[in-house]
């Protein structure tokens, strides 16, 4: 056998990648259906500790998954309430992915579909083609302009993102306020903070209201698919998308790599922003048809769960979407059928992260199974 | 033979001038502004700053409008020019701190021309409205000095708030106070299980405690208080006078006429300072915080150390929470935190990771939201939802201009694993 | 005191770090231990001093068995340790990490400064180890580091000092100077273990030699007796060399020319108006203690800092501003110092490490997207050509051994078309194997006319790899030596690095 | 027969708004054995989502409290002209016919609550600040003002209101009808410029004034409640509400049921006056013998001239 020979072979032995195996399934699949079943058990728990009753606990469940995918219009609401939140997690996993943790969603949220908002009255005389899309751009722009302020500052003058994130969103509440109080944005005839409501032309389409009227799914439904294939192929196969990930595994290596470490805060930043607008938009443009105050309803934080949970993948951050807006809407189902708080939700939807996030708990609770030798926290 | 010499490089003095150049034009334009902006306020302002049935009376103190803000632009911009010319070194910082603070009072004089308000009150109010915030600040400080970022702080309060409703309903003031540090404790106790024996990420863990904690709050708020009501209706901490001392105006009411948890928050800072900066164990935990292994070699039980403190860091929150209820209203609501542990994080950063600047930072919080209070009462011409951003965008300004460069602690935020 | 270890046997998994070792301490002598990279010798002191909780074996101190929980134990013990890496604490004074862990304390839990400061000095006065007490330990140069580790063993009257490679960041006179201290504790009775890969020194210090190899005591020597030769044999199991092989010097046009260069970092002057030039086909090794502007020079080059003042000239071009993209673009090739923090991403895969800093470049790149397939195919080639042991390039870079990781960065660099090269530590902390495999690389680009200029605190690298030696100190070039014409004594270049200049 | 209700963001157990409605919905369970069901909306983005959950003919009437309500209900009613539904504090213009609004003249109470404070403040001064600027919530600052006004008019006084002007639509606002927290803080800026009654008219916001005013003691501070009777929804704290503006929901949502039941039910609206008993203002409970008699006697004129249109509630 000759050297080249030799070489060859060693090198086609090296291109050879290891079969998924037992590990990934567990940590893929396994993992997060226990963790799932594991925190309705416990949320049971809770239940029972307050003086709800078994059958009434049974009835709650029941309605949960009933609420959320045990028909059309369940699973029409599930839809409604995923999009936005996968759309502001897609963003946030990519600032966790280059290091950065933008809490500034909330208000990337309410500057882009109070923008979309304003975009779609103001043009009202564009044609759909034209109107809708540009609506949804302006949102993303805004968006990525309100995130892109954290960014420039945190690569200007090292100016914490957390810090500046939290207060722009304080500050976007305010901002909305005073410009939903405006004349050209207000709603004629009220004095209370609502803006001019889009015309048709300016929503996005709701994809089921021939079935029936009450179907809210709409297109945000596609807008979020598309995003989802977008920040893959973003994250995975540009340069950019290797320029954000090596900034973030490594601020030193990547500025040894001749990566512009402020350029690339800036922009991933900006596209974080851009998706929360987006995320925004959908609500307003596709939801709610106008800009209120508290529009954002918490999205740009539960985002951050989902985001987490989804282990800052876009395919991750799907699937976390899903079943945030899943037990979003069963939620609501519990509560009427139950009357059980839907408030429930929000301490499920935290155990379930916990034992997402710390295998190393799971072993500890349950020392049979699980792999022995997690490598702890996510992402 | 000699030993080589150094010399230092005139590229060093360019960079402290610059920065010395910058700051002088900046105060110099702010004198402008001032005069331009707010030069024509007519009248007087007046500040009254005693209340009728005070024990010493002060006259209401009052201010020509328009003269004052010419002398404080005239300073601000004499402070600027003074750096412009020959600053430097400490006067720096110092000259923009009196810029900066001329600047406000100038501002507040124009918004009150021609009319009244109480000043002691608000100060009263600037302290009241910082007591959580510093509270949360000092729990974020006491953990992250031991490098365990604490982003838990607002799940932390609202579970203090909670179960000071809850307990103090059921058992009293005293009671639930003390059930509200408990608890608190028990989600730093959690926090600090999950990030130091699970080895979960530390914002994760931050993050899932306060949905966690919001989750039940509201939960229970809702499922159980609204039939039970009597188990959400606690007593609420009464100020204290302190004699004589209470009696100083102005001062008197801002610091020595306040209940329980003023007190308490002044105390804590005061001795948290102590315990970190003058102590053994404040000693071990900030080289915990600083350098784990370094810690451990010496013998120093790392993990103890953290478990520890950011226990202590929970109960401190707990503290701050049972403020919003036995301190103020006496009644959970949901979500009543209303992001304030955020907030204090934010005075955390801002006040350089030390008890007192976080304090001071609280301080500034308070300050901007009870002034937006005032403003909105004096018919400003601002609209009042600007003047609700002021301090957010202040605090931008100063993370951002001033604390950019601030040190964490060296380990912050990272996991440490025994060999 | 004696302490005597028996039996020891540590695994990490499936590692065994050590495998039944047993080892005598003596008081008032010094044990040299000598081992390879990773043969072992840090986690049997680890085990010793109470870090780490052996497997196997037990630890007899003057004859009685001892078991240590922690530190705090060994401390007790009377065992102390000065850690490979220094275990102190930047921002405290030096009184504050001496006592950490043993504070004297008044009411209140007050931490008594005044005390340990008094203490502090009183352990300087009578080892001959002055430090100021209220100093701020990231103030200090090394050195000085080096002695505020060892005080802070004093402090805990230990009896036992465990050194592991003390000397890796000293110069030669300070080396001399702390091989005096050394010796005088020894006389004052303290039982000694020195831990080192340099041959001579452990020749000039120790009363006993032990040598281990991949886990396993595999023998011992007596310095009076045994040769370098001798100890390196023992240590690696074969004979090594440890000339490097050089072809004629040649040197051509200057390519890399630095003119009165002056870089600040953090607002100090960390580079002072410095001037070098090296020539195709010329190795130009810097010599300098750790912190004197070395690291600054190399990153003003690679385009990592940024110039205050002076020019920096490649292949005739001005480059003081240009973008670290553009000098790559240019040929420059740099190996950093920092392998595991700037070097390579550990949690990325080894063909993204193979592409870190050309994914952009056409070769890869189409459009905005990177084409992994060709990333991958070129990644395995490198990999095979360069012998980087690895499963596969889909691996994590940071599960690879030290000696790999550096021999990736190295394939990386080197297998384009360079006309410079930069190395900065090429191979700290590899073993001999890499060691060779490297230095030949590097040869290899200076027979092709690169111009190389190398960094090393390996004063015997510098010196086999160099044709011409600069010295730094206190960012400034203090000394220079042409090796091709006379080796310079390494006495010379030391007491230039201590900024002793003739 | 099913009645569910969709509460504001308030949530049902506000001690004011939101649970005041709901009452009524549990009165006529109890009288009429109906079932009862309710959806919180945590946010204003869960209106649509909370209306739709309740649609699929569970429900028999949907009542939605509140007028930030009005644009989610007024669409689904269109979506679905079969459900019935009856919104709180809305009337639509032109009404919808499975809609029926129940709108309040909460002025005419408020303008009695006004004229009653000017009567019984020490200082001159006279607070209040409001939830969110909307017509539901400054109707109550413009009656209070106007009663000041008012009695300043009679009685030759110059009793001033803080927190909202009438003409510029400027005041005080907590920007929520959540924060207790705000409600105590905002109380107090207005006891610290001298006020001494205060009307918050921000849901459970009031409470924190209730609970400033608790500490204060009476002498210092009282509060006027609104939407209920708050004496007897806050017991604990009942002594401090010197009376309370109230929005007789509970009988109009029971009224609302009634009709459906009934079948004779109409889309339109219900307004409640003083006239009908929708609004009123509540016994003074512990202040009964505080209030002078004078007073009581001229707010009973008051009350009489305001029903009978011979004093106007508004600007003079
Ligand atoms: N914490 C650990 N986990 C797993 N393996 C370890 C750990 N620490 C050391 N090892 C392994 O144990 C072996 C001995 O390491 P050790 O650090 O003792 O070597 P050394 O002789 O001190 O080497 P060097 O000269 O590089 O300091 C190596 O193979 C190393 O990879
Ligand atoms: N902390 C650790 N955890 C897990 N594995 C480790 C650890 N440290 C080292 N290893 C593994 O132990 C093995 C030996 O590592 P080490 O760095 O000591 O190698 P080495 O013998 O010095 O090799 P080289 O000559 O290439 O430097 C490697 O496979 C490495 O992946
Ligand atoms: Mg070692
Ligand atoms: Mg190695």
């Amino acid at each position: 056998m000759s050297v080249n020979e030799a070489l060859d072979t060693a090198r086609d032995k090296l291109l050879e990648r290891a079969a998924p195996g037992r590990v990934q399934f567990e940590d893929l699949v396994i993992v997060p259906l226990f963790a799932v079943v594991a925190a309705l058990m416990i949320g049971a728990l809770v239940m029972l500790a307050t003086g709800v009753d078994l059958a009434t606990i049974g009835r709650s469940y029941v309605a949960l998954v009933v609420g959320s995918v045990g028909s059309v219009a369940a699973l029409s609401e599930t839809l409604v309430a995923a999009v936005p939140l996968v759309l502001a997690a897609l963003g946030l996993a990519i600032g966790f992915r280059t290091g950065l943790f933008n809490i500034g969603a909330e208000g990337q949220i309410l500057m882009g579909g109070l923008a979309a908002v304003i975009f779609g009255f103001t043009f009202a005389n564009l044609p759909f083609v034209l109107l809708m899309p540009l609506s949804l751009l302006a949102g993303a722009v805004t968006g990525a302009f309100y995130a892109g302020i954290a960014g420039w500052l945190r690569a200007a003058t090292g100016a914490h993102e957390v810090i500046s994130t939290i207060m722009l969103n304080l500050i976007s509440y305010r901002l909305l306020d005073y410009m939903l109080s405006l004349d050209w944005v207000q709603r004629e005839g009220r004095a209370d903070p609502v803006s001019r409501s889009v015309p048709d032309a300016a929503e996005l389409p709701k994809l089921l209201e021939w079935l029936d009227p009450n179907l809210r799914v709409h297109a945000g439904v596609f807008l979020m698919l598309l995003a989802v294939a977008l920040v893959y192929w973003l994250m995975f196969r540009t340069k950019l998308g290797f320029e954000f990930r090596a900034s973030g595994a490594s601020p030193d290596a990547a500025r040894y790599a001749g990566i512009r470490a402020s350029l690339i805060i800036v922009v991933a930043m900006a596209t974080a922003g851009a998706l929360a607008g987006l995320a925004g938009a959908n609500q307003t443009l596709g939801v709610l048809g106008r800009a209120t105050p508290g529009f954002s309803a918490g999205i740009g934080f539960d985002a951050i769960a989902v985001a987490l949970m989804g282990r800052s993948h876009p395919v991750g951050v799907l699937f976390a979407g899903l079943l945030f807006g899943g037990l979003e809407a069963g939620g609501r189902q519990m509560q009427v059928d139950a009357g059980v708080s839907i408030d429930l939700i929000g301490i499920i939807q935290a155990l379930i992260i916990v034992f997402i996030a710390a295998p190393l708990l799971v072993c500890a609770i349950f020392p049979w199974g699980f792999r022995s030798d997690p490598k702890g926290g996510a992402q | 033979m000699s030993v080589a010499e150094t010399s230092p490089t005139r590229a060093v003095d360019l960079a402290a001038k610059r920065r010395t150049r910058i700051v002088g034009a900046i105060l110099i334009l702010l004198g402008a502004f001032l005069v331009l902006v707010f030069g024509d306020a007519p009248g007087d302002a007046t500040f009254r700053l005693s209340r009728p049935r005070d024990t010493w009376v002060l006259p209401d103190l009052i201010v020509p409008a328009q003269p004052f803000i010419y002398i404080a632009a005239a300073l601000t911009a004499f402070l600027g020019a003074r750096q412009f010319l020959r600053g430097g070194g400490r006067w720096t910082t110092l000259s923009l701190g009196l810029g900066l603070g001329l600047a406000v009072m100038a501002f507040l004089v124009w918004a009150t021309a021609e009319n009244a308000f109480s000043l002691t009150g608000m100060l009263q109010a600037t302290m009241v409205r910082a007591v959580p915030i510093a509270l949360g600040g000092l729990a974020a400080v006491m953990c992250e000095r031991v490098a365990v970022v604490n982003i838990a702080v607002e799940g932390m309060l609202l579970a203090g708030a909670f179960t000071g409703a809850l307990m103090g309903s059921v058992i009293g003031g005293w009671g639930g106070l003390l059930s509200a540090v408990v608890v608190g404790g028990f989600f730093g106790f959690i926090l600090a299980a999950l990030v130091v024996t699970y080895r979960m990420d530390q914002i994760i863990a931050g993050v899932v405690i306060n949905l966690f904690v919001l989750g039940l709050t509201s939960y229970v708020s809702s499922q159980v208080f609204a039939d039970m009501r009597h188990l959400n209706n606690a007593p609420v901490f009464r100020s204290i006078k302190i004699p004589i001392l209470g009696d100083i105006p102005v001062i008197g009411p801002m610091l020595f006429n306040q209940n329980l948890f003023v007190y308490g928050a002044l105390i804590m800072v005061a001795v948290s300072t102590y315990y970190l900066f003058h102590t053994r164990s404040g000693l071990r935990a900030r080289a915990v915080g600083e350098h784990p292994r370094a810690a451990d070699t010496l013998g120093i039980d790392v993990y103890w150390t953290r478990y520890v403190h950011v226990t202590i860091g929970g109960m401190i929150a707990g503290f701050g929470g049972a403020w919003f209820t036995l301190g103020s209203v006496g009644r959970f609501d949901e979500n009543m935190t209303g992001g304030r542990g955020y907030i204090g994080l934010a005075a955390m950063i801002f006040g350089r990771w030390h008890p007192v600047g976080a304090l001071m930072a609280a301080l500034v919080f308070g300050f901007t939201d009870s002034l937006q209070q005032k403003l909105a009462l004096l018919n400003t011409p601002i609209p009042s939802e600007f003047l609700a951003m002021a301090p957010y965008i202040a605090t931008i300004i100063v993370v951002a201009g001033l604390v950019g460069r601030a040190r964490a602690p060296a380990a912050d935020g990272k996991p440490y694993v025994k060999e | 005191m004696d302490v005597e270890l028996k039996g020891i046997t540590k695994r990490f998994g499936p590692v065994i770090a050590n495998e039944d070792v047993s080892l005598s301490i003596r008081a008032g002598e010094v044990l040299g231990l000598l081992g390879e990279n990773g043969a072992g010798k840090s986690t049997l002191m680890n085990v010793l001093c109470g870090l780490y909780r052996p497997d196997e074996g037990e630890i007899l101190i003057d004859g009685v068995a001892s078991k240590f929980d922690g530190p705090r134990d060994a401390i007790e013990a009377g065992i102390g340790m000065v850690h490979q890496h220094f275990m102190l604490v930047p921002i405290f004074t030096v009184a504050e990490n001496v006592v950490l862990g043993v504070e004297p304390v008044g009411r209140l839990d007050h931490l008594d400064l005044e005390t340990a400061s008094a203490k502090v000095r009183d352990i300087g006065e009578s080892y001959g180890l002055a430090v100021d007490p209220d100093a701020l330990i990231e103030s200090l140069p090394v050195g000085v580091q080096q002695r505020v580790e060892i005080i802070k063993v004093l402090f805990r009257s230990a009896d036992v000092l465990i050194l592991d490679e003390p000397t890796a960041v000293l110069t030669p006179q300070e080396v001399e100077e702390f091989f005096g201290i050394v010796r005088s504790l020894r006389d004052a009775g303290k039982a000694i273990v020195f831990i080192t890969h340099k041959l001579n020194e452990i020749l000039d210090i120790a009363d006993r030699i032990s040598v281990l190899r991949a886990g396993r005591i595999v023998g011992e020597a007596d310095p009076k007796t045994a040769t370098k030769a001798d100890l390196a044999e023992l240590m690696v199991g074969r004979p090594v060399h440890f000339e490097v092989e050089r072809t004629e010097f040649t040197p051509g046009d200057p390519m890399l020319e630095v003119k009165d260069l002056t870089v600040l970092r953090d607002e100090a002057v960390a580079v002072d108006n410095v001037s070098l030039t090296v020539r195709a086909g010329e190795v130009v090794g810097i010599a300098g203690v750790q912190g004197n502007g070395q690291s600054a020079l190399i990153e003003a080059i690679t385009g990592l800092m940024s110039v205050a003042q002076g020019s920096i000239h490649f292949l005739g071009q001005d480059i003081t501003h240009a973008s670290v993209r553009a000098r790559h673009a240019m040929g420059l090739a740099h190996i950093p110092e920092d392998r595991q923090r700037m070097g390579l991403i550990p949690d990325f895969t080894v063909a993204e490490n193979m592409v870190l800093d050309s994914y952009y470049d056409a070769r890869y790149a189409k459009g905005p997207q990177v084409q992994w397939g060709v990333v991958n195919e070129w990644a395995a080639t490198a990999a095979a050509q360069f012998d980087v042991r690895t499963s596969s390039i889909f691996a994590d870079a940071g599960h690879l051994s030290g000696g790999n990781q550096q021999k990736l960065i190295v394939a990386r660099e080197l297998s384009r078309d360079t006309r410079a090269v930069i190395a900065a530590q090429p191979t700290r902390g590899l073993d001999v194997g890499s060691i060779e495999y490297i230095h030949a690389r590097l040869m290899a680009a200076r027979a092709e006319g690169d111009a190389v200029l190398i960094m090393s605190s390996e004063l015997d690298e510098i010196l086999a790899l160099s044709d011409r030696i600069v010295v730094m100190f206190k960012g400034r070039i203090v000394a220079e030596f042409d090796a091709t014409t006379h080796r310079p004594e390494k006495a010379e270049i030391g007491l230039a690095m201590a900024g002793v200049v003739a | 027969f099913t009645a569910c209700q969709i509460t504001d963001t308030g949530g049902i157990d506000d001690n004011s708004f939101n649970q005041t409605a709901w009452r009524g919905v549990l009165e006529a369970q109890t009288a009429m054995g109906i079932d009862a069901r309710f959806l919180e909306s945590q946010a204003e983005t869960d209106y649509e989502a909370n209306i739709t959950s309740l649609l699929g003919g569970e429900c028999d009437i949907i009542f939605t409290i509140g007028f930030l309500l009005g644009d989610a209900t007024q669409e689904a009613a269109a979506a679905n002209p079969d459900q019935l539904f009856s919104i709180v504090d809305f009337a639509y213009d032109p009404p919808l016919d499975n809609v029926l609004g129940q709108v309040y003249a909460t002025d005419e109470a408020a303008f009695m609550a006004g004229y009653l404070a000017a009567g019984m403040t020490e200082t001159g001064i006279v607070g209040t600040f409001g939830g969110i600027n909307i017509p539901p919530v400054t109707i109550f600052m413009d009656g209070f003002a106007y009663g000041i006004d008012y009695y300043n008019a009679q009685h030759g006084t110059d009793v001033t209101l803080l927190g909202w002007s009438p003409d510029t639509r400027e005041g005080l606002f907590t920007n929520n009808f959540e924060s207790l927290d705000d409600g105590r803080a905002f109380a107090q800026n207005l006891y610290d410029e001298g006020a001494d009654i205060i009307l918050p008219v921000a849901g459970p916001v009031g409470l924190g004034s209730a609970a400033l005013a608790n500490e204060l003691g009476v002498e210092e501070l009282m509060i006027i409640g609104v939407d209920a009777d708050l004496y007897e929804t806050d017991p604990e704290r009942g002594h401090v509400y010197l009376t309370s503006i109230v929005k007789r929901m509970d009988a109009t949502v029971f009224q609302v049921i009634e009709r459906v039941m009934a079948g004779s039910f109409e889309g339109g609206v219900i307004v409640g006056t003083l006239a009908n008993g929708g609004v009123d203002l509540a016994s003074f409970h512990d202040f009964e013998g505080t209030v002078p008699e004078d007073l009581v006697a001229e707010l009973t004129a008051l009350r009489a001239g305001i029903i009978d249109g011979t004093v106007a509630v508004g600007p003079n």
